[in-house]
């Protein structure tokens, strides 16, 4: 059973109206614009979608974004895209604003089996609002649930066939916790090598977090998004 | 693009970084900063993933290779790269020494709101928050006064607030505060300002401890 | 060292592996599985920080390369090491497949007892209850009865529970039991048991459920 | 300003008497031999010692127990050295049980500014006997308090000067969480390298975490612990 696929439409077989997709990225770095290409022509919506930003402009999910398939998105800087504040405006988006830590580290506890856990970045602030408080060795912290999702599309640089991934530099940001975040877990990425050409030492995320390993055809360049392949 | 007053706050704030530390720079003025910095030992870490952030010239930009504020950089020798959660458990978890931040608001007792306005839609917060827990000290860089001529230093913030946190120290285009147990002290006039000209354009209340060498051309 | 029931016990276990799976063996007769399994998509996963468990010969063995149970080990192609954080985020977050664990006890309900006996001082649990809340199938392997002849499988545990999660399966040198809401289904016989000889072994109750292929034999 | 350190006395400067001690490792693999032994000739006591085992019979961590310097261990696995089961039989120790995977997750949280997090580990045991139990989406947890030391000695393989870490094989195990979760992190390595020979996307633990670096003469081999240097 291979894990490797062959387009865009065969990685987002499971996808489905009214799913939870986490997508990786930092801005449109590290971002799988392949899968998110292929969401895009996918007859699919009432997405709730995981992400720090909702992409920018007209590119990668703000395409998405266009096409009215988005019910709410969460993330920690929607200012990116103008366009979410006018479809949000409009009524047409739904959205959950999370300190950028929180919205790492609650994806991090989706992963690794955590419920739920206290932290001080938001205490007192409007963030804050009906957030449960503690105190704990004199400090007062929130709880912030655990955040999961039906499907992780995640940008890599490299996988070997097992589905062995590693990163690129900055690319890498929320690509590693979401992997371990979702049901299903599709991986984008530059190269595929054979086991074993991967260091074990420098693997970030095992295979044992990977379903679908898919090359990448949409590439991130100093003069923007070209399509390769 | 930046200006002079910009540049005048980021060479002052410079002068507080001392090696070795670890330092993270807001978007804005405090990106300036890294440029007048001289010392080794002050590593720069980016929240979106880099210890050892350093400038990139235009030929050697790489798109995968950027800061929080998504403009291209560099990596020194003895860089690593981490993911975001990583990431923030180093600035949550107290390991990161210096934040220098921007501002929309402050108050008197050293609070601060740099992330939404009132009336707009809340849209972005970015790692604003993390940052102002966890750092081991806070610097605040900004301008005197909002672009309607408004003190940005006042007795309680309209804006809401980032953080319950205090900062230690502010500095703009006219002076450098320090704060002390929730109370702002001037210790220093930046070349060319007096003390009326920061009374005048300053709404939170603050005592005046000028250092020695500042005495003579504050007063 | 082991003997002809304990391996007995591993290679019907190993029969229950299907690639590709990931796999994480206990102490004692679970290590033993590894042995009888040829399927190269079977990944073992160790909780001390590696996926891609194999043997290794005693010329090859690395004092800083070894499993849960600290005996050595080596590396597949494609293996990866990782800290004991992540390896139980693994664990915990549902990633790995299956567990496959000895007892001292089993109730009849599915709930197991495997760390600790009651007049001793509780000294050790290492990852037991962490596997047993997360591995998505648990597999016991362990013989039928104690050293003093007594069933280890018994209406109520006398021990302390490792979790309130139920197994899903039992395997022992007599017979192969599923659990099935949470009540004890003698599915398979193993080979020379006879069902008399389980009934008079075990004090839980248990229904009889046996494959067709078994009947003969076993009756 | 170095980081590098002559010897294990001067490692072991700020270690007082009374301190919480993290020191690495999974049995003697991947300990910290060498800092554990300075450890045994400094004149201290009433230690708490955070650690999966307290070593083995007469080895690493054992020998400080035998010493009487340890008032309480933290750990998951005791039972490796039989001798603690005899200390705290006669009230000379204080012993905390914890699940390997809620000590590492502690730690973890210790390190990361999280205050206490929601497992499910434990549920219903002994152990979580006192423990706060919350029903978070339909599932029962326990509540865990995050963990924190004023010093942790690790193990690892290879530091650059700056302090930069990276780990070899199993080794691994709970140094690098421990190297983030005290007020002084002290490395004891196999090796000193310039910064730029490691690759920035293999360290594990970056150097923000690390505040000094020991070359290791006490090495684990096949046939035992052997000095060196």
């Amino acid at each position: 059973m291979s894990k490797l696929l062959e387009n865009g439409t065969a990685a987002l077989k499971s996808v489905r109206t009214g799913d939870t997709i986490m997508v990786g990225g930092f801005g449109l770095i590290g971002a799988p614009l392949t899968l998110i290409d292929a969401l895009t022509e996918k007859d699919v919506k009432d997405l709730t979608i995981i992400s720090n930003n909702l992409g920018e402009k007209g590119k990668g999910l703000g395409i998405l974004l266009g096409q009215k398939k988005i019910k709410k998105g969460i993330g920690s800087y929607f200012t990116s895209n103008r366009d979410v504040g006018d479809a949000y405006r409009r009524g047409e988006i739904k959205l959950e604003l999370l300190p950028q830590g929180t919205l790492s580290e609650s994806i991090r506890a989706g992963g690794a089996g955590i419920g739920g856990y206290y932290t001080k970045t938001g205490v007192g602030t409007e963030l804050a609002k009906n957030k449960e408080e503690r105190e704990i060795n004199g400090e007062l912290y929130i709880f912030e649930p655990a955040i999961r999702a039906n499907v992780a599309l995640i940008r890599a640089w490299k996988a070997d066939t097992l589905g062995n991934l590693v990163y690129y530099k900055t690319a890498r940001n929320f690509n590693p916790v979401m992997a371990t975040a979702a049901d299903v877990v599709i991986a984008e990425v530059d190269k595929i090598v054979e086991p074993g050409e991967l260091s074990p030492e420098e693997i970030v995320t095992p295979h044992l977090f990977v379903d679908g390993i898919l090359l990448a055809t949409k590439i991130l360049t100093n003069e923007g998004v070209v399509t390769h392949g | 693009m930046a200006n002079e007053i910009q540049e005048s706050i980021a060479s002052r704030a410079a002068k507080e970084l001392n090696g070795p530390c670890v330092v993270n720079l807001g978007i804005g003025i405090p990106t300036l900063v890294a440029k007048y910095i001289d010392d080794q030992q002050v590593y720069f870490h980016t929240e979106n993933g880099l210890l050892g952030v350093t400038d990139v010239d235009e030929e050697h930009q790489d798109p995968n290779l950027v800061n929080a504020g998504k403009l291209p950089v560099g990596e020194t020798l003895g860089a690593s790269f981490f993911n975001s959660a990583e990431s923030f458990g180093m600035i949550r978890g107290g390991h990161v020494d210096v934040a220098i931040l921007g501002v929309l608001q402050m108050d008197q007792t050293g609070k601060i709101a740099n992330w939404a306005v009132p009336g707009k839609n809340i849209m972005g917060v970015g790692g604003a928050m993390d940052l102002l827990v966890g750092a081991k000290k806070v610097i605040i860089t900004t301008t005197h006064t909002a672009k309607d001529g408004s003190s940005k230093l006042l007795k309680e913030c309209t804006f809401p607030i980032t953080s319950t946190r205090i900062v230690d120290m502010i500095i703009t285009e006219l002076a450098v505060f320090e704060v002390k147990e929730k109370q702002l002290e001037l210790v220093e006039l930046m070349p060319g300002a007096t003390l009326d000209e920061v009374r005048e354009k300053t709404e939170a209340v603050f005592s005046v401890s000028l250092k020695q060498d500042h005495l003579e051309e504050g007063i």
